[in-house]
């Protein structure tokens, strides 16, 4: 028996049930930084075991390209904006499904080098799908990343057949593979079955518009998980099935999540084509006709000071004022005055499950003044004032009562029960969904026009005098 | 590969979704973005793969070596970017002293 | 048994443990009645390690093999009693209509 | 490459994952027939395969073997009455761990037999943590099974040196069981550890009184998984594994849960001697010092007939009595006179966990009518009439005001809040943990004295004639 073989067993047991423990600890707010903690422990565990293990012989190269990889990511890591998180997760997340492709590509290479060596029909199997699943996982999750960023065009790029396109591209990589489970030397065919999931990546996502980009990166990151898993088959090694299943499972549930709160199938989401009507229908602002109150910053400020209960909505256009920290500082202001403040927390506010959680978050506003929609949707009719900063379809009442939108059926936040609903935004854009909102219309709607940071301050500095 | 061997692993992976399913399911929407971050971060477990790969013995073939090099400083930031984001972000969520 | 397969046990082991706790935390005290008499119906799963011990040939260890019908009559009392009794006490759960 | 073998390999998989999901379903009330249905089908599947796969000779011993099991269990199914339940389950466990003694002692004397094949260390600590966990499961469950059913005396049998004895006997196992492992042919050391075992299940349950046997039950479940699990180690057999560790979380579980109820450690349960002072100060009726009010049957079906809310607290005098069917008669009769019914089950009350749902279940009662403590609790005060049916510890308010009590600290459902509370039992005898009731001299408090069955069926019948 080999001690080396057998420690290393074991540490690869224990860093799965790290691993575990970790994403369990993550599921509460009290111990999700240690359970973050733990679970990278995990990985290091899992990284010098491997490195003993293997008995490598040149160390300094993989100790290059280790310190290279970290200083990247702990670079990014320390510079990305907390609004840019969904684009930090995208990069990421292909960064995970070219691994999986290259590591995969690396194992076929070195096995068929090997004279004499047969790959068996089970070793085909995992390597095609780790190459398979990890390239659409790659190039999805730059095609994600591009129309985040607005590198892309945002709306969806449709044009004619492109859905028999992707389905002849399917069919190609289901033949090629047979042919390579068949005939697994030829390296040729292992190569069109690469470039092919390349293409589809590319193609898959192009026609799915930049709002709908979260599911898809929550989608990629479910693959990446399958692909890390796959390769797990590929190595023998139950800690990256293991994760990789772990992975899966999240990336699945937080699409799902995501596409329930939308009211939308995933389905739906995949075949694309959501964000096109949006461009059309909500591309300039005012060109709706309702007619609406506008209010200025000091009746605003006025307005809020009179109050004794105020319940704050967020949505994504705070995110993209990264106006937080004035929202905060507005919060405990009127907080001084006695006036009792919430937040109240839509689903699918802003691009990511949990964005407006972790904004508000960094901004210091502590998690329990955080109110879920369930929790706050019957206490919109006891408060004084609603503010409504930078969200629009989740506070849609067309949602409610219009059969015809396509937002109907989404659960949406009861804002317009409020006494006066004060919505902040620049213009009469539409949001993500590319629909008018009717609420900007109602008789207790105002408006306060222009970017949510620069009124807010404003708004702020006038309660500060009053 | 054996089939007896397979089997074990395919034992290991549905355990590994239930109990991935079973304990996802419980995290809280506030918890979502750092979730999403971290276990994507996790996914970067694909880095012992590379080890695997890029330490094998030099000489003989090249080219694997090579791609497990790349594989290897992918995987990095993977890791490194994915845990140290997540962590970034579950700093901030705090109770109010 | 070799090591290796002694730990993809473990890890077999481990992995349905978690599910276990998991699933068991979440059934509510209504229940725990049934899932007490249940959960020990499935531990006659050991009627198949019963099957094994009494269906191998017969000649050579006589000892074995009597052990193993005796085990296999006493886990299919346990098996059957226990799914049976537990279906009774479950069929009596109605919602009032 | 065998395909029978990968057959039945497959349908394993199979079965696994079904016991999985059927446990999963029995969480729910509307899924848990279902889900018990799935667990016995993945069950039947397992038996089906292996008797495939062994290519058993002689199928008529196998079957009559099961037939005889299946129609003994059969049997014992339909007759149990619901009320002993604890004792069915104790029955039911024993023979479990007793299947699991058979089966490793047999695979062991196979092994020894066959000439040339020597039995390795993790063989031999697998067979012999089968046997060791099996026979203690095995005589535990009988004696917990003869104290329940009163064949042995139900309170603690404590002598000097017990627990010496205990540590002894428990030393003798852990070297014979070295030894086992390092010289594993030696059968006369297998026969020792399989004694002292059995021994061991005898004295370690003695010691602990008669009424906290549903915790020793629990806990020996969770033995029967293990011992379980062990066997499938013992024949690599992954179902045995998966299904061994879902019952042995099911007990500890189950058995946390009691201990929690009842504030106290396990250990504390495990070391004995509770039912003991139990015995002592509660024995006789009468013996304390309370002055009670009585009430007749016609003045408590008065009371009752005037209220507009009841609140029944069933506790395990009505399971002695079984009253349940006149309880849900009682309901009935209560709510066609327009007087809301509701049932506080507190989660100890009675002997098992859930042992009241079961019996209000059996009676037709609607589970939707039966109310945590922790949502009931404060429904007390707004209620008119608590009828407290052979229930005792679970509504002892010395639980919450008397620190020197051997239950203070354990949660207890607030029925003195209640405006008038009806006690119905026997005498004044103590309850489980052997302890008086202040409760009974409260002012609010009336005592109808008698069988719990037969004093509601006059209570009923009054309730008819007014
Ligand atoms: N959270 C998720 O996981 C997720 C995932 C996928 C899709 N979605 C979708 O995203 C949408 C989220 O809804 P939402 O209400 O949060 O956002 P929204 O409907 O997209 O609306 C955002 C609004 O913010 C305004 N805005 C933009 N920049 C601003 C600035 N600097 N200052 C002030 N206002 C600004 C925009 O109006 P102006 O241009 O007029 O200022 C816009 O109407 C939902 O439709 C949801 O289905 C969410
Ligand atoms: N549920 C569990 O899982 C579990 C497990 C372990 C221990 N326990 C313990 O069991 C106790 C349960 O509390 P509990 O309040 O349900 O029961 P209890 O405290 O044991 O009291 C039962 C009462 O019922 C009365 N009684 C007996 N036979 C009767 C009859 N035929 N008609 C009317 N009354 C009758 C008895 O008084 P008379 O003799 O005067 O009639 C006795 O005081 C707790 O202390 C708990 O910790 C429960």
């Amino acid at each position: 028996m080999d001690y080396i073989n057998l420690i290393s067993k074991l540490t690869y047991l224990i860093a799965s049930v790290l691993f575990i423990i970790g994403i369990k600890m993550m599921g509460k707010t009290a111990s999700a930084r240690k359970g973050n903690f733990y679970s990278s422990v995990a990985m290091f565990l899992a990284v010098a075991v491997t490195l003993l293990d293997q008995r490598v012989l040149s160390f300094t190269e993989i100790f290059i390209a280790i310190l290279i990889g970290s200083a990247i990511g702990a670079y990014a890591a320390r510079k990305v904006e907390m609004t840019s998180m969904p684009e930090m997760v995208a990069l990421l997340n292909g960064l995970g499904g070219g691994s999986s492709v290259l590591v995969a590509l690396s194992e076929y290479i070195r096995i068929n080098s090997e004279i004499h060596q047969d790959i068996d029909s089970i070793t085909a199997v995992t390597v095609i799908l780790s190459i398979l699943i990890g390239a659409v996982t790659l190039t999805g999750s730059y095609i994600a990343f591009a129309k985040l960023k607005g590198i892309m065009k945002g709306g969806a790029i449709t044009f004619r057949f492109q859905h028999a396109l992707n389905l002849i591209l399917f069919i190609v990589v289901l033949v090629a593979s047979t042919l390579l489970v068949m005939e697994p030397q030829n390296e040729a065919l292992m190569y069109v079955v690469l470039g092919v999931a390349l293409l589809l990546g590319v193609l898959t996502v192009i026609p799915i518009g930049g709002a709908d980009m979260p599911v898809v990166i929550s989608l990629l990151n479910s693959y990446s998980g399958i692909a890390a898993g796959a390769t797990g088959f590929v190595l023998n090694n139950q800690v990256l099935i293991i994760t990789g299943a772990l992975v899966g499972a999240s990336g699945i549930i937080l699409t799902q999540i995501m596409c329930k709160a939308m009211n939308r199938s995933l389905v739906n989401v995949l075949l694309g084509g959501f964000g096109q009507t949006g461009g059309a229908s909500g591309g300039g602002s005012g060109k709706s006709d309702v007619v609406v109150k506008e209010v200025g910053v000091e009746e605003a400020a006025m307005i809020f000071d009179s109050a004794s209960s105020v319940i704050i909505v967020p949505g994504y256009g705070m995110a993209v004022a990264q106006a937080q920290h004035i929202v905060r500082e507005m919060m405990e202001l009127l907080e001084k005055k006695n006036i009792s403040v919430k937040f109240a927390i839509h689903p699918v506010a802003g691009r990511m499950p949990g964005h407006m959680n972790v904004l508000l978050a960094e901004a210091n506003v502590p998690y329990d003044k955080l109110v879920e929609m369930e929790q706050i949707n019957d206490e919109f009719s006891n408060c004084d004032v609603c503010l409504v900063i930078g969200a629009n379809d989740v506070v849609n009442p067309a949602a409610k009562s219009n059969p015809g939108s396509p937002i109907y059926g989404m659960p949406v936040l009861n804002v317009e029960k409020a006494r006066t609903v004060i919505v902040s935004k620049r213009g009469m854009a539409a949001g993500y969904a590319g629909i008018d909102n009717e609420l900007f219309g109602y008789p207790n709607c105002l408006m306060l026009f222009g970017d949510a940071k620069a009124t807010m301050t404003q708004v702020v500095s006038e309660l500060k005098g009053a | 590969m054996d089939y007896e061997s397979l089997i074990v692993l395919i034992y290991v992976l549905v355990l590994a979704t239930f109990v991935g399913f079973e304990l996802i399911t419980k995290v809280p929407p506030t918890l979502h973005t750092p979730l999403m971050s971290g276990s994507n971060a996790i996914s970067g477990i694909t880095i012992v793969g590379a080890i695997v790969c890029s330490g094998a013995d030099p000489g003989s073939f090249p080219l694997s070596k090579i791609l497990g090099m790349v594989a290897l400083m992918v995987a990095s930031i993977n890791v490194v970017g994915g845990y140290l984001v997540t962590d970034r972000m579950l700093k901030m969520f705090k109770k109010k002293k």
